[in-house]
């Protein structure tokens, strides 16, 4: 599948899931998405660009090893579950913290609830990824 | 709409065991993945199905203004959808490894745990 | 408090983490996982003694109320069964040290060994069903990698064994959950003590307590579920296998008493006499298969079933006594069974191999190793006055006490096959002589090696000589935790806040 | 370290010895015991009684309490008094052994052991004693642990006092729940209530099971003469003088309570006969001397029990007095026989003659307690001995047959002693038997004492008859008992009967070659013997554990999961008929276009799936299903699932997809004839779980948490999708559980498949 439209196409593509991933991710508390979905999403990006470039493309395009990308993601989702410890909340309590406007009609909120569907996205990416890196190689 | 769905479980299930119990081991993985959507289904039937709104609450509300669908089950089946994939992905990755240090998918033909027992076996 | 019942799971996690990226240094990755372990023992020895002073505690994740959110609960039988964990990860971090080799801690042995012990102390402290299954999972899949960690044939062949059947039990526990879900509406352990016995759907709970035996009991190996334990416990290296025979199938067990003695009203008899035939028929096919195998491990292994009967039984008979002998059952067989691998590692070093007809002669050249198992192998058999001995003691006499001669017999019989094939291994490993002659001492292995593999086998079998020679505040404990569990008001009321007034069966 | 090389060099050379001090120290201790029992004596003759303990487990009424009355006593002073020459002789006998250490480390916890069990006051602590003195007869049998021999002796007497033990330990704690209590006194207390509980039967049976296992009463008796592969140190001490008296003791303790009863009387006293009996046949033919000693001590042992089976006060008496007498010949003729194995090399009676000459000490000590055996006057044997007639007569039950048996095994012993005392040391010296010299003085010494105190007390039995027989007698009748021992009792019946003995044991003596003849020839052509029988029993316990682990631990995985399958399939099966209830009645509802296309697409995707033959069309199909589930979740309001899903779904047959070039093609999945099979055992089970499915649905939901999470998600959660916020807030720790176990899946699939992890880029 080393044909050059294929592979113009999908350096756009692949730019666009990724994208649309992290769109996912950031809208996942309100509407249909979230972590899981934006991770997979995102690791589906990568499987469609190494279809086009090969694996050890899509490897050196991720820049990191995905199972550290993975364990990464699993210690961002237990910092920002024991953010609380600071408000003395118990383990996994929202921390919310309203930089502009009101909670729930917009503005800039940022919460430890966010963190952790970054965490996710990212154990959930960097997870799959590894699978895949790991399963397409021929061993 | 829960009848039918519990009919599509059993099912499911019935297909899935007929997979597991063949004697190659992709049998098995795509038996074991009919049955992990079996109990997917299973946990959507049991917290009861209606055909009504996704749970999502609509801008400038409190509470959804119309029965919605209940949420919590979807919730579990989304963690039981992302856990299995990980143990379905693991099974795989198992089954490939045996493959090439065992040269064999025939779950039969694997007794290097569990020899075959020699005729007489006697321990002064 | 929250944050104290969190840690028993959150210390390994960030242990593992932290061993992650460690893992080509073998001295610094084993140095972390020791760390972590002690940690946690401290950990789940300050929990021990809030729940012993204070009753049981509960925590809310995420500050949400009780049966909304996910609730970690404390009770005696939690909290003693996480200090045994604790117990059991630190003497087998330690002996893991030498006993790892190089290329498999280069694989993330600690790290899996941690997840694992994360799981086995999220199982025991979380006060919620489906969060159970998480933590199941999460011990499932770390016993998965610790289990084909290296990637030998055999221990291939053990593994797609190991995994098949697991998987199915870890299906058929999801789809049990979901159904007691949809059931009750809730998925708190107290709410649903509370929801259950409102509902008026015999079929339902009788089938969903039958799945749920299925489930947990391919999870605790009893009969005739148990195929995937002799398959495979034999197959990787004795450190894991160690772990997993001292932990994983009493999580098994422990669900399956907090299944039935907290979800499932007590009333309902009829998984109690399923439970019975099971266990009964555990206790004798485990010893048989004991009494037919002539290789260390597989030895012990069918052992592990064998005393799941016994645990298992304790259950079923449902009563305080009984209760109490199989929590002190479980802590002492958790602590021989775990000793007893260790030392078949060191034996194996010693002698160079597992088969007992190939081996002997450790009883002239390391007597201490000798003595140890001794110590650990006797007190499986029952023998006062080491800790076994009080367990089957507490046992026998619930047993009498409902006039179960049946019961009494066979655990009578499994009891004398028991010291058979143990006097076996005793016989063959130790007195006779090394039929090549070539059994080494402890002296003639290196100075760190010989104190990471005896200090934990010499610590577990001074927890084993202690607790037979006083046995006295175990059993009170035990018997505390039994009341608590036939009289789940104080569990109930640790966690909704309730004060329900128990009247129960008993 | 030093200690450690020390010990292996000592192997190597017998000069060094380690532990030599034990061996000069090791006699202290029971002397010290000693010496503060027989300071006691007077208080204990006097009828006085001690008890002291602290509680062991308080839940349940468990105390770790020791008694001493008359009979505790004369056990222990036997026990302590015997250890000290045992000690004495041990240190001679194992010198240069290098594991002295080890073998008075089991010695002493015998010792413990077995003073802890005639001393314990509580049932359960005689029981933990008991079972001491059981694992370490168990090290001491197989202390010579390279011999075969020694260590299938071993495990043959450890699993047969266990097998007692355990029945023992059942049977106290029936007693004890029928007396109330685990305290002795309590219970010596409530013999009436036990023997008129219906449990009295069990009860006494699982005792008796117990002390006949350990005194190696028929059918127990075999392992006794196997346990001689002990050295004969041990010999002397745990299996003629202290172990297998425990039974004895147990048996003596319980009579207050159990005793009184026919089943009592006639269950020890033809018990007692058949091995006394039998004993003395088995005694006759051996040849090797310490084996002759064995049976003799069977006879002994089949005496006492048969005493004990009566009431009457003579026949008590003449067990006490027989016990002790007992303990002092029989260590002083074990040791002599160590002597002379010793010193030649040799046991067996054919290659042995003419010690005499050389050995002046040993022959004497031989001498004297081989008389004392027989029952010559003026020992101690022959007041014993006049004792059993005298009690034979009094048995109320069956006088006849135990005097007979009295008779004939006494004779037998007369044998005996002149095979173990006249043999070695008068007959012609054998060719081949090198010149033999004296033994050292460590090892005559003891059996001297030991003879010498027979024959002391056969010439003025009042030194023990009111201090230690009269008072356990007391306590065994339970009522104050007195007693006279004297050598001359007149003529009467009794020494008729001893004479008929002596004149019995002569003629056997002169005729034992025509005797062993014939008896071996009974023997071969008996039909088996016990320990053969062991060795069937032990030989079809391997046989039967290989087949049954063989057809369930079989090693195919598939049989496994039928297994499973099934028992699953039976168990639900039988829920569902007992729960009683079956939704059968169900209103199908009207589904629509795209709910009946999505159902369709996933039962057909499972069935392609599930009768595909290639896999490639195994896995469109189960993308189909994948979809079909998909499309199932999107129509009923589940849209985070459905995308999840689908992603899910196509991700994972990708990776498939991916992985199946390098696997084989499908082989057959199975026989045809299995089809069937396997595919009604799939339906059933869903089918199962089908009607389980249905049969929760029939209670209506009350879900108060979803409640909740509408209410809560906006408020105070501030997310408006409600399964996202209960992920990631309501349940994030199911959540961060689950990131673990994806994480720890990818990690292991990456070990497993050999791949280092990568470092960078590469």
């Amino acid at each position: 599948m080393n044909s050059l439209i294929l592979q113009t196409a999908t350096r756009v593509l692949v730019a666009l899931i990724l994208v649309f991933s992290i769109y996912m991710l950031l809208r996942g508390h309100n509407y249909p998405g979230g972590g899981f979905i934006a991770g997979l999403i995102a690791a589906s990006a990568f499987v469609l660009f190494a279809m086009a470039w090969g694996m050890e493309a899509a490897q050196s395009a991720l820049k990191i090893p995905p199972s550290n990308l993975a364990a990464f993601g699993v210690f961002i989702a237990a910092i920002s579950g024991m953010l609380a410890l600071f408000s003395g909340e118990a383990p996994f309590s929202g921390q919310w913290l309203q930089v502009t406007g009101d909670k729930n009609s917009g503005g800039l909120t940022l919460s430890n609830v966010l963190i952790f569907d970054i965490g996710v996205y990212l154990a959930v990416l960097g997870a799959v990824l590894t699978l895949i890196f790991a399963l397409e190689e021929p061993g | 709409m829960e009848g039918p769905l519990a009919l599509v479980v059993g099912i499911l299930i019935a297909t899935g065991v007929y997979l597991m119990l063949a004697r190659n081991l992709l049998h098995y993985l795509f038996g074991l993945i009919l049955i992990s959507n079996a109990a997917n289904l299973a946990i959507f039937v049991a917290g009861r199905v209606t055909r009504a709104a996704p749970p999502l609450i609509p801008q400038g509300m409190e509470v959804a203004p119309e029965p919605i669908a209940n949420p919590l089950p979807q919730a579990l089946i989304l963690t039981a959808i992302v856990i299995g994939f990980g143990l379905l992905a693991f099974a795989l990755a198992l089954i490939t490894q045996a493959y090439k240090v065992l040269g064999t998918l025939d779950v039969d033909t694997m007794r290097i745990a569990e020899p075959v027992p020699p005729k007489r076996e006697q321990s002064s | 408090m929250s944050w104290l019942l969190a840690l028993p799971f959150l210390i390994p996690i960030l242990t593992a983490l932290a061993a992650f990226p460690a893992r080509a240094r073998k001295l610094l990755c084993g140095f972390i996982s020791v760390f972590g372990c002690a940690l946690l023992l401290t950990t789940t020895i300050v929990i021990l003694v809030l729940v012993e002073t204070g009753g049981t505690r509960a925590a809310q994740m995420g500050d949400w109320a009780a049966p909304f959110g996910i609730t970690l609960v404390a009770d005696r039988l939690s909290a003693i069964m996480l200090v045994i964990s604790g117990i059991v990860g630190f003497c087998v971090s330690l002996f893991s040290l030498s006993d790892i080799r190089k290329y498999r801690v280069k694989l993330g042995f600690h790290s899996f060994f941690q997840l694992l012990l994360a799981g086995v102390c999220g199982s025991f402290i979380t006060g919620d069903l489906f969060n159970l299954y998480v933590w199941f999972e999460v011990m499932l899949i770390a016993s998965f990698a610790l289990l084909v960690l290296g990637g030998d044939r055999i221990q291939l062949d053990g593994g797609i064994k190991y995994v098949a059947l697991n998987l199915v039990s870890t299906l058929l526990m999801l789809t049990s959950i979901g159904m007691t879900y949809g059931l009750t509406g809730t998925l708190n352990m107290a709410q649903l003590h509370i929801s259950l016995a409102a509902v008026d759907n015999p079929t339902a709970v009788s089938a969903l307590a039958v799945l749920f035996i299925c489930a947990f009991g391919i999870k605790a190996a009893i009969f005739p579920l148990f195929f995937w334990l002799p398959a495979s416990y034999h197959t990787p290296p004795v450190t894991v296998t160690a772990v997993f025979a001292g932990l994983l199938t009493k999580v098994g067990v422990y669900t399956l008493i907090r299944t039935f003695t907290l979800i499932f009203p007590s009333e309902l008899q009829f998984p109690h006499t399923i439970l019975l035939g099971t266990a009964l028929l555990t206790m004798l096919t485990g010893v048989l298969g004991a009494a037919a195998h002539y290789e260390f491990r597989k030895i012990l292994a069918f052992h592990i079933i064998s005393q799941i009967g016994f645990l298992v039984l304790g259950l079923a008979l449902n009563s305080p006594l009984a209760l109490a002998g199989a929590v002190f059952y479980m802590i002492h067989n958790i602590v021989a069974k775990t000793n007893l691998f260790l030392i078949s590692g060191t034996a194996k070093r010693l002698t160079g191999s597992f088969e007992l007809s190939e081996i002997g002669g450790l009883y002239r050249a390391s007597p201490l190793l000798s003595f140890f198992f001794f110590i650990a192998a006797f007190s499986l058999a029952g023998f006062p006055p080491l800790s076994g001995f009080w367990a089957k003691l507490l046992l026998v006499k619930a047993s009498l006490d409902q006039a179960a001669y049946f019961v009494v017999a066979v655990a009578l019989i499994t009891g004398i096959l028991t010291l058979f094939s143990m006097s076996k291994i005793w016989a063959e490993a130790f007195l006779k002589d090394h039929p090549k002659d070539y059994c080494q001492s402890l002296q003639d292995i290196p100075r760190y090696e010989r104190y990471e593999r005896l200090l934990p086998v010499a610590f577990l079998a001074l927890i084993t000589l202690v607790l037979g020679l006083i046995p006295g505040p175990l059993i009170d404990y035990s018997l505390a935790a039994a009341g608590e569990l036939l009289k789940p008001g104080e569990y109930i009321e640790a966690v909704l806040g309730l004060d329900i007034q128990y009247v129960g069966n008993r | 370290m030093m200690g450690a090389v020390s010990d292996r060099e000592g192997r190597v050379s017998e000069q060094a010895t380690p532990g030599r001090w034990i061996s000069l120290i090791s006699p202290i201790a029971p002397a010290i015991v000693t010496i503060i029992l027989m300071a006691h004596m007077p208080d204990i003759s006097a009828g006085k009684e001690f008890s002291f303990g602290v509680t062991w487990v308080a839940a349940l009424g468990i105390s770790l309490r020791f008694y001493i009355d008359g009979l505790s006593f004369l056990f222990a002073l036997l026990i302590s008094g015997i250890g000290v020459f045992v000690a004495i002789y041990a240190a001679a006998y194992m010198r240069g052994d290098p594991d002295l250490r080890r073998f008075y480390g089991y010695l002493y916890l015998f010792m413990v052991g077995m003073l802890g069990l005639v001393l314990a006051g509580d049932l359960i602590t005689l029981f933990v004693f008991w079972e001491i003195t059981t694992i370490s007869s168990y090290l001491l049998i197989s202390y010579n642990n390279t011999s075969a021999i020694a260590r299938r002796s071993a495990l043959q007497a450890l699993l047969i006092t266990t097998l007692g033990g355990l029945c023992l330990l059942v049977g106290l704690l029936l007693l004890a729940s029928v007396a109330g209590s685990f305290d002795l006194l309590q219970i010596l207390a409530a013999g009436k209530t036990v023997r008129a509980n219906p449990l009295y039967l069990p009860i006494l049976i699982l005792i008796l099971i117990g002390a006949f296992c350990k005194s190696a009463q028929l059918p127990f008796h075999f392992w006794l003469p196997n346990a001689m592969a002990a050295p004969t140190p041990v010999s002397a001490y745990l299996h003629s003088a202290t172990m297998v008296k425990a039974g004895i003791y147990l048996l003596a303790r319980m009579h207050p309570v159990l005793a009184h009863t026919e089943y009592w009387e006639w269950i020890l006293t033809c018990t007692g006969a058949a091995t006394a009996a039998v004993a003395a046949l088995a005694a006759l033919r051996q040849t090797d001397l310490k084996l002759a000693l064995a049976y003799t001590t069977l006879i002994a042992l089949g005496t006492l029990t048969m005493f004990l089976g009566s009431d009457a006060s003579a026949a008590v008496a003449a067990a006490i007095t027989f016990l002790i007498v007992h303990s002092f010949y029989k260590a002083a003729l074990f040791m002599v026989v160590g002597i002379i194995d010793k010193q030649t090399g040799t046991r067996s009676l054919n290659k042995l003659g003419g010690l005499g000459h050389s050995m002046h000490i040993t022959v004497i000590a031989a001498s004297a307690a081989a008389l004392s055996m027989g029952g010559f006057p003026p020992f101690l044997g022959f007041i014993g001995k006049e004792l059993k007639y005298e009690g034979a007569l009094a048995v109320a039950s069956e006088p006849a047959l135990v005097a007979t048996v009295a008779v004939f095994v006494n004779a037998v012993t007369v044998t005996v002693s002149g095979m173990v005392a006249i043999k070695p040391f008068w007959k012609k010296k054998p060719q081949h038997l090198p010149s033999v010299q004296e033994a050292p003085i460590g090892l005559w010494i003891s059996p001297l004492i030991l003879s010498g105190l027979g024959l002391t007390f056969g010439l003025a039995p009042d030194l023990i008859g009111g201090g230690l027989v009269e008072p356990a007698l007391s306590v065994i009748l339970g009522i104050p008992e007195t007693i006279k021992l004297k050598l001359w009792h007149g003529i009467n019946i009794p020494l008729l009967m001893s004479i008929l003995t002596f004149v019995l044991g002569v003629i056997m003596y002169l005729g034992l070659r025509h005797m062993r003849a014939w008896l071996a020839w009974d023997f071969r052509h008996a039909p088996t013997n016990a320990d053969e029988i062991w060795d069937k029993c032990l030989d079809l316990l391997k046989a039967f554990a290989a087949l049954q682990t063989r057809i369930l631990q079989n090693g195919i995985m598939r049989r496994y999961l039928t297994v499973i399958f099934t028992t699953v399939s039976l168990v639900l099966a039988y829920a569902l008929i007992r729960g009683g209830q079956f939704p059968l009645e169900y209103a199908w509802p009207r589904l629509n276009l795209k709910e009946w296309a999505a159902l369709l697409l996933t039962v057909g995707g499972a069935y392609m799936a599930g009768s595909a033959r290639k896999p490639l069309i195994a896995i469109c199909a189960l993308g189909a299903l994948g979809v079909g589930v998909a499309l199932i979740y999107l129509f009923l309001g589940a849209p985070d699932v459905a995308i999840t899903q689908l992603l899910v779904e196509t991700l994972y047959l990708v990776l498939v997809a991916a992985i199946l070039p390098r696997l084989p093609v499908f082989n057959p999945g199975r026989k045809v004839i299995f089809r069937p099979r396997d595919a009604t055992l799939g339906a059933i089970l869903g089918l199962l779980v089908t009607f389980s499915l249905l049969a929760v649905l029939q209670t209506p939901l009350d879900s108060p948490t979803t409640e909740f999470f509408e209410k809560t998600s906006v408020p105070e959660a501030h997310g408006r999708n409600i399964v996202n916020v209960i992920l990631v807030d309501f349940r994030a720790l199911d959540t961060f559980g689950e990131i673990i176990v994806v994480f720890t899946a990818a990690v292991a699939a990456v070990t497993l498949l050999g791949h280092q992890l990568r470092r960078g880029k590469q």
